[in-house]
């Protein structure tokens, strides 16, 4: 349902993304892997019109948005984790989620749902949330995401920072998101935590997709860690 | 035209005006009256048969700009004078400029700086009288006619202080009191919580204000009082460029004010008044010709036209030929002793005091009647003279 | 040498509000060693070194570093003292040049032996990047970089204060699993040099680094002891590890 | 970093000052008496930019370094016969006594709040002025008198009147002062500004002691205005409450922007151009101001660090 | 006259100075507050509300009243409208970096002024007040409207208050104002709220002046006082605290008025400037901010 061909994004005079492509279908869940500043953020950036692709195209169900202005991506149904959470901080818990319903008008069930997956948030809706621990924020991003009642969902590195049980936790809502039909990109540095998730996997360096492949064939075959991100 | 002169080379003068900031409505006015008076002069035949060009330059009202307009007016555009100037911190923060450039530099500024010698050869104020003369001279009437407790509010500024240092000892000489002294900062655009500091006894309020907000002081002032109030008499300055059939000025009917020019054309108006009128281009109201709503300075601003025709007077009798003879056209300047009432100096005859010069005049007290005033007193050049001590003459050219 | 107590804390309290966010904390770390702070999200841990490197203020108790009673002293000077702090929230100077970053730590670190020259303070700029792995990006702007890196900037620039004892929040945070192996190997390097206080939530990094391990909960010592003591703890495996 | 870097700064700005003193040979007389305004008012901007461009601090008072530079120096040279190489100095430390007592105040405040902290002490300063109006007549000021146009100065006979040796003065001022800096923000501390400026929790943090930075940036920046200050009233002999006033405070900072904040030489190019701007369109229209107005925005919009700034950014990245 | 009444005077004046000033600081205080812009125009915004109330009140002559009510509306939306286009070209293209918009709006500030100086002319202009009714006290007299002006704008903050405080809008301007890159993620047209915030702003400026100018007269230099006071007063009050704006506005207006009841008036205006510089330096925060920024 979501197809990237060919993305270049330039950051001034350096080429960031070079021929990015990828797809995506419903229902799965698709891991990005690679090196620090390979491009995977740029690319989720790009896909939600934050980053401006020189040249290429992304299509949601067939109808390019990569021409769309930035604000009008979130609202066709892709939700984004962005990288180190970036909530506004200065908003209590209640509110940055009501951003989240505001974007597509989503109703109250939305809200629900995303707070029953994060019971410790139903907890502390009035506090602000700059003040959250490191972990709280992750949740409170997540759910974000989530209220906009997406069908396409990015999260870049959802589980930094967090405690193991945490991890856990959140590996379980991907799970549960993708049971539910969502389609989701993820960002993830932790290969284990990669192995239980995804469905399949794309190596990024340079700028570009250097493979795809099933989950299970990484598992099958360790070395291609190493091969695409040099990890023995 | 210019036939007799052996160069047609005109005479450059330097107008340093107040184009822009809080002078500009002056400024304006000052603009009209040169180019008015310049006009007359050149179809005359110019000064010593070369014809006047007007250089204008703006200063912003600021004093630093005001020097560096001198500046360029002597090194650049190379005029043989500059004149124009009426805030008194303009002219303060330039005359050294022009002293030290050499350049003759004719104020029309009321101020006492000139007068008082603190400036230095090169600055004239002929055109218009200064303020210790103009106090001095108001008094008398005051403490006769409207009460001897007098409470003064002035602005706490530059041209306030000229009042503040001259009205209290004329007052007293005429063995009244200054009661009260409000000094307002030259910021304020709100007048009201100043109003109570007027002691209740107070015989006469003694105004002065100048700058935009002076219409809502006087408005203020109606709103404080209603119709029970001390009698009032006030400086021009307060509602110059302001029209005083605006509804919120009804208060001041009744007051009294001092003009330099009476705004209004009065019924023994002179045939200079209607001539210099006609040439600016003002009605009988003080007004505009063009814009009725546009209302003149007047009560200040023919201090640029006697300014002008000075110098032309001056220069002729020195035979002013080029800027080489600068020091005989200021030696002219200081060897004139009066001015006779005429075309060149409608407001009036005047006295010059070549010493510290200064020009010394009659003044005006007028009464507002329903929405105009009528010249109820005028006073005699005498009224506003006092013991002058500077002497520029003794410094060298 | 091992025995020396380079620094201690007596009942340090921190509150906000109401919260308790770290609570009587009797703590102390000798020299030379590697020492884990581990703990739930929300535990306190941040917040229990921002008190150590004076970032923030305690609301009761005492910190002693190197025997001196250090609880009134200003940030800058402790750092000076040698605790040197890297954030948890990346803190670099985005519009300065890699090398520039560095070179402040290094600049820094020189105050203590004033008459530096500006090639000295360069070379000890380059060393600490050269551990890191990213000495050939001097010239960068180091708000260019992928956060990977940046993580990694902050890193070296605690090196080149060239402390005595290095606070490290949540550095591995947004590694990826080939930086993680390095980073490792640095830490082992750093920490014949200096103490070093780890913040982690990456159990292998932490067991594969750490002499001894302390566990704060809800702003407490839950338990403190060997990797081997604390993987097998049950209060440590509810609290925290989740299944263990 | 590099020796021949070093020495490509150092010789820049050993050609502008050069060029500075060769062009006082061919300059007409107004552009001569122009200039040697400019260029104390240059000295003035480039204090001001010490604290703005380098540190990051902005100040919406600094006209109140420049008038006790300006009234430190004015008044001594009129109601005293201390001479005026006394008065100077009076001035400059005016100027840095002030600035000590503001910073350790204001400091305490950062961002939009030192910004308003400083205008606000700006304005009583102003205020100040006009109150004792009885030794300062305030807004309208005061003349230097004529002792103050000449002395002797080490066995020299100087005379403030000479356009020639004003000009000279000037050009010394401004040498000095762009040499001083130059050095600073070179050196270690200018560095530790430029940190403070970027991130300041975080330079703490990395052990530097930045409220003394501040204060030493800020009590280095009021010396400099101040010595602008004291060197504007002694050599044009006017000192008036308006230099004091927040559209004094505002030129410079624009001159500073325009030119480009930390640059070096930005402020010096800011005030030439500034000063060339508005004297030029106002010998075409009354609203020379609107020509200005216009000029800043496309300015602004091309050169969005100021012209330096920009050129720093683009091409030459070696500029101090 | 006895110091009870002085006072009550001084008290007057003090509220209707704070009324307007924080009906004005409001605007700066959303512009600053969302877009991070120190809008150096705001008070340009401020002076053409004025003489655009001259335009129209001189244009609709029948009555004082109607031509002041159509200005009230008129004026503001031009004005808006002003703000919105000059954001739209200008700060826009700037990508709102903090330090190119003072230049900008400096630049903006030059061209609203001196053309009004071209246009309007340089002299002050009164706009008859819509009703004259004096209220005679026993020690003095009092303007009916100014205490309209006072209730006029408390109207308007309260509905102010509502906007920001219990609207989607409301959320939305403050969501923006921390991170405009993430905002965009979820759908918020930054580029949309930050124009309508620039003209929003400009327009509760020109409200200010609408009001005021019955009083104080249109002049083309009217703008700085409201400029400098109004930054005193976002900041003092707290960033983003739109109780702390009132709380500081009312200080700045009683302040000197309450104090020259003991001092002279430059004398009182130091001193109280002096006070309210010495409440940041303690307080820099504001009054009513929640952390230092
Ligand atoms: N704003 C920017 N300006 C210039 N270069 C940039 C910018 N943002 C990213 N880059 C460059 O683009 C490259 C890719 O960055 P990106 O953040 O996409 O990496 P990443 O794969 O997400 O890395 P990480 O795992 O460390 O988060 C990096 O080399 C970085 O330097
Ligand atoms: N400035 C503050 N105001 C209010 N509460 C705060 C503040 N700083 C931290 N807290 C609270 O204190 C508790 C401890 O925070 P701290 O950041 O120390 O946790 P942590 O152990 O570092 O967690 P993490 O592993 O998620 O980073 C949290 O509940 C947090 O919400
Ligand atoms: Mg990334
Ligand atoms: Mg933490």
């Amino acid at each position: 349902m979501l197809e990237i061909s060919d993305l270049d994004v330039y950051h001034g005079s350096s080429q960031t993304l070079k021929g990015m492509s990828l797809t995506l279908g419903k229902g799965e869940v698709l891991c990005l892997l690679g090196r620090n500043g390979a491009g995977k953020t740029t690319t989720l950036r790009a896909i939600m019109g934050l980053a401006r692709a020189q040249r290429g195209s992304v299509r949601l169900d067939g109808a390019e948005i990569s021409t769309l202005p930035a604000h009008e991506v979130p609202r066709r149904g892709i939700g984004y984790v962005p990288q180190g959470r970036r909530l506004f901080s200065e908003l209590t818990v209640r509110e940055n989620l009501e951003i989240g319903l505001m974007t597509r008008r989503s109703p109250r069930r939305v809200l629900d749902e995303a707070l029953a997956l994060f019971p410790r948030l139903q907890e502390r809706l009035g506090q602000v949330s700059g003040t959250l621990s490191g972990g709280e924020q992750q949740m409170l991003a997540t759910a974000r995401a989530l209220c906009i009642d997406p069908s396409v969902i990015l999260l870049d590195e959802p589980t930094e920072g967090l405690m193991p049980s945490m991890i856990a936790t959140i590996r379980d809502v991907i799970v549960t998101l993708r049971d539910h039909g969502k389609a989701i990109v993820l960002v993830e540095q932790r290969v284990e935590a990669v192995l239980s998730v995804a469905d399949r996997v794309c190596f990024v360096e340079n700028g570009r997709a250097q493979a795809t492949m099933p989950v299970q064939d990484l598992r099958d075959d360790p070395s291609l860690l190493s091969r695409y991100v040099g990890v023995g | 035209r210019y036939a007799q002169a052996q160069t047609s080379e005109p005479i450059k003068l330097g107008f340093e005006c107040h184009r822009t900031g809080i002078g500009a409505s002056y400024g304006r006015w000052y603009e009209r009256v040169a180019n008015a008076a310049v006009k007359i002069i050149n179809d005359e035949g110019g000064i010593n048969g070369r014809p006047v060009q007007l250089i204008v330059e703006d200063d912003g009202t600021d004093p630093k700009r005001g020097a560096e307009v001198v500046e360029k007016f002597a090194t650049q555009h190379k005029v043989d004078a500059v004149f124009g100037t009426l805030f008194s911190h303009v002219v303060v923060g330039a005359a050294p400029r022009a002293g030290e450039l050499k350049m003759p530099y004719l104020v029309v500024s009321e101020g006492t700086h000139v007068s008082s010698g603190s400036l230095n050869r090169y600055c004239f104020q002929p055109g218009i009288t200064d303020v210790r003369s103009q106090v001095t001279s108001m008094a008398p009437w005051i403490t006769k006619n409207l009460g001897k407790k007098v409470t003064m509010i002035f602005p706490d500024y530059a041209f306030g202080y000229d009042h503040r240092d001259n009205l209290p000892p004329a007052i007293k000489a005429q063995g009244g009191q200054v009661v009260e002294m409000i000094a307002v900062p030259p910021t304020e655009t709100s007048f009201t919580r100043y109003l109570p500091r007027i002691p209740t006894d107070t015989d006469v309020l003694y105004h002065i204000m100048v700058g935009p907000a002076v219409l809502t002081f006087v408005t203020e002032l109606g709103q404080f009082y209603g119709s029970q109030r001390p009698a009032i008499f006030g400086f021009i300055d307060s509602v110059e460029a302001v029209n005083l059939a605006t509804p919120q000025l009804g208060f001041l009917d009744g007051t009294y004010f001092w003009e330099g020019m009476p705004r209004y054309a009065q019924k023994d108006q002179s045939q200079w008044d209607k001539l210099y009128r006609a040439a600016v281009g003002v009605d009988d109201n003080g007004a505009s010709k063009a814009d009725p709503k546009d209302i003149s300075t007047y009560a200040h601003m023919y201090g640029v036209w006697e300014t002008l025709f000075t110098i032309k007077q001056a220069m002729q009798s020195a035979g002013y030929a080029g800027p080489k003879d600068k020091a005989k056209f200021i030696e002219a300047l200081e060897a004139i002793e009066k001015f006779d009432e005429g075309r060149d100096h409608p407001q009036g005859d005047k006295i010059f005091n070549g010493k510290n010069h200064q020009a010394y005049g009659h003044q005006n007290i007028s009464k507002v009647n329903g929405a105009r005033m009528d010249v109820v007193h005028r006073t005699s050049i005498e009224d506003g003279m006092y013991e002058v001590k500077a002497d520029y003459t003794k410094m060298s050219l | 040498m091992a025995s020396v107590t380079l620094l201690r804390t007596k009942g340090l309290s921190r509150q906000f509000g109401g919260l308790k966010a770290v609570n009587d904390v009797n703590f102390a770390i000798r020299e030379g060693e590697i020492r884990a702070l581990i703990g739930p999200n929300g535990a306190g841990k941040t917040t229990f070194v921002s008190l150590l490197s004076g970032r923030i203020a305690p609301s009761a108790g005492s910190i002693e570093f190197l025997g001196n009673d250090i609880t009134a002293r200003p940030a800058h000077k402790r750092v000076r003292d040698g605790i040197a702090y890297t954030f948890q929230i990346t803190s670099i100077y985005p519009m300065l040049s890699v090398f520039d970053n560095v070179a402040l730590s290094a600049q820094s670190a020189l105050q203590r032996s004033p008459g530096a020259k500006p090639a000295v303070i360069a070379a000890k700029a380059k060393e600490a990047l050269e551990h890191v792995g990213l000495s050939d990006r001097l010239r960068d702007r180091a708000g260019t970089m992928s956060y990977g890196h940046q993580r990694l900037l902050e890193v070296a620039m605690g090196l080149a204060l060239e402390p005595k004892l290095l606070i490290l929040d949540e550095p591995t945070q947004g590694l990826s699993d080939g930086e993680i192996e390095n980073f490792c190997r640095l830490v082992k390097e750093i920490s014949r040099s200096a103490t070093v206080l780890l913040i982690e939530h990456n159990m292998p990094v932490v067991m594969k680094l750490a002499d001894t391990i302390t566990v704060l909960n809800h702003g407490e010592i839950l338990a403190e002891g060997s990797p081997e003591n604390i993987r097998a703890n049950a209060a440590v495996q509810a609290a925290y590890l989740g299944t263990g | 970093m590099t020796a021949s870097r070093t020495m490509r700064v150092i010789a820049l700005h050993v050609a502008v000052l050069a060029a500075l003193f060769l062009v006082q040979f061919v300059l007409p007389d107004y552009h001569y008496l122009a200039m040697t305004r400019v260029m104390v008012l240059a000295i003035y901007a480039m204090g001001y930019n010490m604290l703005f461009g380098y540190t990051g601090l902005l100040s919406l008072g600094h006209a109140m370094f420049f008038a006790a530079g300006l009234y430190g120096a004015g008044m001594t040279a009129y109601y005293t016969d201390l001479g005026v190489p006394l008065a100077f100095l009076i001035g400059i430390c005016c100027g840095a006594l002030l600035s000590l007592i503001i910073g350790l105040v204001a400091l305490r405040t950062t961002g939009v709040a030192f910004m308003i902290v400083t205008m606000m002490f700006g304005q009583v300063a102003y205020l100040t002025i006009t109150y004792f109006t009885d030794y300062t007549r305030g807004e309208e000021g005061l003349t230097m008198p004529a002792s103050a146009r000449n002395f002797d100065f080490l066995g020299l006979h100087v005379d403030l009147t000479n356009a020639v040796l004003r000009y000279n003065l000037a050009l010394a001022l401004l040498a000095i002062t762009l040499f001083v800096i130059l050095i600073l923000v070179r050196g270690p501390m200018g560095r530790v500004l430029i940190a403070i400026r970027e991130n300041e929790p975080r330079t703490l943090m990395l052990g530097f002691d930045t409220f003394r930075t501040k204060l030493g940036a800020l009590v280095v920046s009021g010396t400099i205005s101040a010595m602008a200050g004291a060197a504007y009233g002694l050599l044009f002999a006017y000192i008036g409450a308006s230099f004091a006033s927040i559209q004094y405070s505002i030129e410079a900072l624009l001159f500073t922007l325009l030119g480009g904040a930390g640059t070096v030489l930005g402020p010096l190019l800011g005030s030439i151009l500034m000063f060339y701007m508005i004297d030029i369109a106002s010998e075409y229209t009354a609203a020379y101001l609107l020509v200005t107005g216009v000029a800043l925005v496309l300015l602004v919009l091309f050169f969005p660090k100021g012209i330096l700034g920009t050129i720093r950014e683009r091409w030459l990245p070696w500029l101090p | 006259m006895a110091f009870g009444p002085f006072l009550l005077l001084a008290t007057l004046e003090g509220l209707l100075q704070a009324a307007v000033l924080t009906l004005t600081a409001l605007g700066l205080s959303l512009v600053f507050g969302v877009m991070r812009v120190v809008n150096v125009a705001h008070g340009e915004f401020y002076m053409l509300g004025a003489v655009f109330a001259w335009w129209v009140a001189s244009m609709f002559g029948m009555h004082p009243a109607v031509g002041f009510f159509v200005a009230l509306i008129v004026s503001p939306i031009i004005v808006g409208a002003i703000a919105f286009a000059s954001e739209r070209l200008i700060l826009k293209r700037l990508n709102y970096d903090p330090e190119s918009t003072i230049v900008a709006t400096i630049g903006m500030l030059y061209i609203i002024q001196q053309t009004t100086l071209l246009t309007y002319g340089p002299d002050a202009r009164p706009v008859p007040a819509p009703f004259y009714y004096r209220i005679q006290l026993p020690w003095f007299g009092y303007s009916g409207y100014n205490l309209f002006v006072i209730v006029a704008a408390i109207v308007m903050l309260v509905a102010v208050w509502f906007v920001l405080s219990r609207t989607r809008l409301g959320l939305i301007m403050r969501a923006t104002q921390f991170d405009r890159e993430t905002a965009q993620a979820f759908g918020i047209p930054i580029e949309r709220v930050y124009a309508f915030v620039f003209a929003a702003g400009a327009m509760l400026a020109a409200i200010a002046a609408v009001l005021i100018v019955p009083i104080r007269q249109a002049h083309y230099l009217m703008g700085l006082d409201p400029l400098l006071l109004s930054f005193i007063v976002v900041i003092l009050g707290g960033l983003g605290s739109l109780r702390g704006t009132v709380v500081a506005a009312l200080l700045i207006g009683l302040s000197d008025g309450i104090i020259s009841v003991f001092f002279s008036p430059t004398l009182a205006k130091m001193i109280s400037t002096l006070l309210v510089a010495l409440v940041l330096v303690f307080k820099p925060e504001g009054l009513f901010g929640a952390k230092a920024r």
